[in-house]
């Protein structure tokens, strides 16, 4: 039978491009919360790739997940997005001009894996008491790229892959590593016949389209 | 046989009517308002009184003392409504065929329905309704028929084809009708039994001979309905002249054309004011029937009218004459007279367009 | 996957469609069943069994989702029963696709049912009633062929809404290519790479066509109909 | 002044009707089916047909050739419906105040109202509501008002009030009525002209006394229907006997009942069936009418009856004999005779039920 | 924001409310109006026209958001237009999320009241007519009120989805707390965050006994019709 795959949704493109080359695996996307719970209310998947070690460390807890297995596959950069290439400096002024009047767009903070790496990384800058009434959240990281690519709002907090793959959207600023905990993309087998799709993952061909998508290697283990 | 005796508020309305009548048809007659729908709905399950007791032929339709209710579709009545409810969906022919196919061929060609059978019924003009809700009503093969004017909206020629046939179900398959009708002509011809409703209660009920012979009829039916129904066999048809000769207990009568078999009985209605009485036997008159009565009353009638009860052989009669004819011919109870009419007053072929 | 339809999305319009056919097919007697009992019978928790009908247009579709999961889940106590005495398994199936998208669409087809429904002439009814048919034979013959273009509505209605359903769908059966992944999954997945917009429009107007011609066939069904029992 | 000359096809049937009456009261008579509802809903606008105009008192409703459409609501027309067609939603009163207020009191209390006005139209007999769907098409005040069949649900009594108030309306108010109705009684009353429907076309369309005196009328309304209207004008009353005297053109009819005022005009139907000849003047009779007439013409009538053509003053009288009795009277074109009838034959208040 | 219902939730709960009755009330003249001309008009196009009004509900609901975005965000040709001249913007207002719920709402408002203008009895316009009504009095006095029942359904219907709206929503408004963060929105979000699960079931009860209320004005309102044209 095949590999059954479940991914956050920001991996759609390069995780597909890695399934058809392996052959006999399906990849059903959705939201990290949602793949959680699926999982934890016994979802027939092989393999999960979340984008929040909250939720699978929940799952590890629970017992859902082969415990072993479970290992970063890739690493992003939080990053301020807008739809002309000017950099942005992070201070409250500089923000405020840029946004004038507008709206930040942003993932739920208290939700989205985006959101909340957003949240942290304002507040620690600072930013976030100034910021936040400028806020509009929205219920994935690539709603709030639309938003920026549709010049409704002008800013949007998202990943450096995001920048590298829409158009007409540029990464004007990078929030410092240490502003946010690191972004890590946890996998894990569910089944034990998940377990080589997940070698695969790691392997360097993965790991190199993965960066091409903008993503961000991380040492393996 | 049908026994009705039930009691039901609408309202503001109070139903309480109680009758029972033989097989045959009963007549409904009364005014507007009167509660002759609503005993009909009654009787056909369609409303389902407070208190009471509904029987037909000796099935117990409906009795709240011993907790019975019959659903309609197991009364297996036959209604023609004052609406004529034909189901918009279907073809006349399908709206025919619902409830069964019974007598199909005869009663498509009696109600003229030929032409009309794939029509869809918004596409009917108002009597052509009637007709198909009639004919469909028949077609079910009913064990007991309820009328409610399914004749209103006919014209005259059209109703003289249809009340034979009903006639015949009356006589022949024995099948028990309540006929609701204003047209005291129809009642006549194919009632046995008058039951004269007022304000939801039954204010007379008997065979209708009686009931329509009685001189109190006049104020009850009023003036231009009262008249005695007689029954007539048919002795000889004179084929030259088209008249047909018949034997009623008071004498002989010619009608107007050639009508059933030698031998057949036939209900001559005479409305009370046709009737002319003379003290002498006519002489040169066109009205050809003349029966020599004698009189049983004289009583007030409806108004200034006087109603003269006579008794023509073992059958009565009944005339409306003025205050002023009787004075001047000296009329008292007992007295002999003719009671002249024309032939044409007392043909059971009414239905040319009386109403 | 350049931007057409790839097999991937040709798998999700087929799955789509069936999804979508057999949800209505389902629901509709019961949907029938219940337009009828809301329009016409009095009973006590109408309006409880009234609001259940229409939880699933109030709720967020997520929540809707979840509580399938819950309830029709594998683990769940209806799910594991089906699955243990039937051999019947929804979640993560397209039978729950089915499922999803049936309950998601069973208020709006009960909806336009129930005013079929009330809108039937009774005194039609009590008419065939009189000419011996019983009451299940009235219901067929009379009251569902009055009743005809509420039906036809409340089921294109559904369909629609079947086509469309993602948000319940995803949740309770997540968006497996070739199993679960409908059209609305299959543009959501879209969505989340830029550049697949084309993609996206591709599917878009496949929805559309579809949509138009279960529409286009209901207004038929209604106008033949329409035509006859037009007054 | 009312024109119609008006084609169009409704499936099977065609519809090629023309005719032109002056103001008064036009009756349609004809059979189910003949057309008279789709003429009368071409006169309101509710049937636009293929081609042709109408026009009333010189208002053109419509005429294909000047490309002229006057939309229903602007063509003040009373309409009732041949079924009632009551706003479901509305109060019996609010029914009857939909279109206007006009002579609302004297509407309510003639129509027998009162008791219904807070009731809902579900809720009332199939006579209430057809008396309410004549209120509400009176009370707009209606530069015309077309009628189908209005009194077929009613009872007599009920009929015998509303009738004269119809009279009213077209002899003071002068609103042109179009009147379709199977009772001929109700059309000879209340009609000033007669078109005969037959097949979609007017197979007559006259003055109504002509029309109704005309030998061939036998053939053309049928037997029962057949009968010459008399216009007569009150003379005195006769208190003690409660009798009317009246003057028509051929001599001095007597009335039952206290009938108008002393110098009213009534118009009185003598059904052809209900009229005696005698060649004498008659002695002992209770009937009291008997007019000297002259044989103007004796031709085939309906079946194997005669029609007898009367002259009586400058009016015409239409009999119907047997041929037995014409063979036995010897009567020929030119003879002077007497025409006998009874009072209540000839009363203008047939209304008591008479269909 | 420990489970029971925080500021946020109450703030979300109140703009909720606002949000579908304005959309509820704003879309009804609207969506009369498309059910009349579909019920009785014939014109080219109509089929066409009859697809675009169900398109909110065959396409996801993240589409019909994105398509909302083009048109009638700030940059969009409709929503730029309406902002410059009468100064209303719609994108990240309450407005907008308005506008997203009466879209939504729009095919299930029309479909239930074109059933009503199909059953009613043409004849009675008719009568009207005669009786002196120009067309606008007939419709007013005796087709609306005829059609009352499916008018109802359709605002009910509409009401609801309203309330339950999420994904065109969130498209085109986002999720500003107090400003577009309606019940669904808040419930979406509590449900991405473990242990929350207190919070959903508090916001889940406040939706269904919003619409629970609705449903049952609109049944008493539908009685009160019934008793009055019942037959
Ligand atoms: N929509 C239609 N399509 C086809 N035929 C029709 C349609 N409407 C009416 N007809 C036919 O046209 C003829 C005239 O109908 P109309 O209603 O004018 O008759 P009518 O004289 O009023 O009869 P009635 O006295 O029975 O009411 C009838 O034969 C009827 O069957
Ligand atoms: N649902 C109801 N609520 C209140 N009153 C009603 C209801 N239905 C009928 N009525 C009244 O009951 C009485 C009897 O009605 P019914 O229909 O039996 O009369 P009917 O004798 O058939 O009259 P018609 O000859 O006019 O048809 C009428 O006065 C009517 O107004
Ligand atoms: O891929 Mo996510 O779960 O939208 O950040
Ligand atoms: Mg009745
Ligand atoms: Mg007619």
């Amino acid at each position: 039978d095949d590999i059954l795959v479940f991914a956050a949704a920001s991996l759609k493109g390069p995780l597909d491009q890695i399934a058809a080359e392996a052959g006999d695996v399906v990849v059903s996307y959705g939201g990290s919360g949602t793949l959680a719970r699926q999982i934890s209310l016994g979802a027939p998947a092989d393999v999960v790739i979340l984008a929040s070690t909250d939720w699978m460390d929940i799952l590890e807890t629970g017992g859902h997940v082969l415990p072993e297995s479970r290992a970063d596959i890739l690493g992003n950069h939080l990053v301020v997005l807008a739809a002309k290439p000017e950099p942005l400096d992070l201070t409250v002024d500089a923000v405020l001009t840029r946004l004038d009047g507008g709206r930040l767009a942003m993932g739920f903070v208290a939700s989205v894996p985006a959101g909340i790496y957003g949240k942290a990384a304002l507040t620690h800058l600072g930013l976030w008491d100034r910021l936040s009434p400028h806020v509009a959240e929205v219920d994935n990281v690539r709603a709030a790229v639309a938003l920026v690519a549709r010049k409704e709002a002008p800013l949007a907090i998202g990943y450096a892959s995001d920048a590298a793959l829409v158009d007409g959207v540029f990464a004007v600023a990078r929030f410092p590593a240490d502003s946010h905990e690191p972004i890590r993309y946890p996998a894990a087998a569910v089944t034990a016949e998940g377990l080589a799709f997940l070698d695969r993952l790691h392997s360097p061909q993965a790991q190199e389209i993965f960066a091409a998508a903008g993503f961000q290697k991380v040492a393996p283990e | 046989m049908i026994e009705v005796d039930i009691q039901h508020r609408l309202g503001d309305f109070a139903l309480d009517a109680s009758f029972s009548t033989p097989v045959g048809v009963t007549a409904l007659f009364g005014r507007s308002g009167s509660g002759k729908t609503s005993i009909i709905n009654a009787i056909a399950g369609l409303l389902r009184p407070d208190r009471g007791r509904v029987s037909v032929n000796g099935a117990v339709f409906f009795d709240t003392d011993k907790g019975i209710w019959l659903p309609p579709h197991k009364r297996r009545v036959g209604y023609v409504f004052q609406d004529a409810r034909l189901f918009p969906h279907l073809s006349v022919h399908q709206n025919l065929r619902y409830g069964g196919q019974h007598d199909e061929a005869r009663i498509i060609c009696l109600l003229g329905l030929q032409g009309l059978l794939e029509r869809q019924p918004n596409r009917l003009s108002g009597g052509e309704r009637q007709r198909v809700a009639l004919g469909r009503a028949l077609m079910c093969d009913p064990q007991l028929l309820l009328l409610d004017e399914p004749l209103a909206a006919l014209d005259g020629p059209r109703k003289a084809e249809i009340l034979p046939y009903l006639e015949a179900l009356r006589d022949t398959a024995e099948i028990p009708i309540i006929y609701v009708s204003h047209a005291i002509a129809e009642v006549a011809r194919l009632g046995t039994s008058l039951a004269v409703i007022r304000n939801g209660r039954v204010a007379r009920v008997g065979p209708l001979e009686e009931v329509m012979a009685d001189p109190a009829s006049l104020a009850l039916l009023g003036r231009a309905d009262a008249g005695a129904v007689l029954t007539a066999v048919v002795q000889r048809h004179d084929s030259d002249d088209a008249l047909t000769e018949v034997a009623c207990a008071g004498g002989t009568v010619l009608l107007q054309g050639k009508i059933g078999q030698v031998g057949a009985r036939l209900r001559l209605r005479v409305p009370a004011q046709d009737i002319i009485l003379s003290t002498q036997a006519p002489a040169g008159l066109s009205a050809l029937n003349a029966l020599p009565v004698e009189i049983l009353g004289i009583t007030e009638g409806d108004g200034p009218a006087l109603a003269v009860s006579l008794k023509a052989g073992d059958e009565r009669l009944l005339a409306q004459i003025s205050t002023r004819s009787a004075r001047a011919m000296n009329l008292s109870v007992g007295s002999q007279v003719y009671a002249i009419f024309k032939v044409t007053a007392a043909t059971p072929d009414f239905g040319q367009g009386e109403s | 996957m350049t931007g057409g339809l790839g097999p991937a999305e040709w798998a999700a319009i087929w799955l789509s469609l069936r999804v979508a056919l057999v949800a209505v097919i389902f629901t509709l007697p019961l949907a029938i069943w219940a337009a009828h009992v809301l329009a016409r019978k009095v009973f006590v928790g109408k309006q409880l069994f009234n609001v259940l009908i229409h939880l699933p247009l109030v709720l967020p579709p997520v929540v809707t989702g979840y509580l399938l999961l819950v309830i029709f889940g594998t683990q769940g106590a209806v799910g594991g029963w089906l699955s243990t005495t039937l051999g019947l398994t929804l979640a993560f199936r397209w039978t729950g696709a089915a499922l999803a998208a049936g309950v998601m669409a069973f208020p709006l087809m009960v909806r336009a049912m129930r005013l079929g429904f009330e809108a039937v002439d009774s005194g039609l009814e009590d008419a065939a009633a009189t000419l011996g048919a019983s009451r299940w034979r009235v219901f067929r013959t009379v009251t569902l062929p009055l009743v005809w273009p509420g039906i036809l509505a409340g089921a294109v209605l559904g369909f629609a809404k079947a086509l469309g359903e993602f948000g319940a769908t995803i949740t309770f059966v997540a968006a497996i290519p070739g199993q679960t992944q409908t059209i609305p999954s299959a543009i959501y997945g879209l969505l989340q790479v830029p550049g697949q917009e084309r993609g996206v429009v591709s599917l878009v107007v496949v929805a559309i066509v579809l949509s138009m011609g279960a529409l286009l066939v209901s207004e038929w069904l209604a106008r033949r109909a329409v035509q006859r029992v037009n007054r």
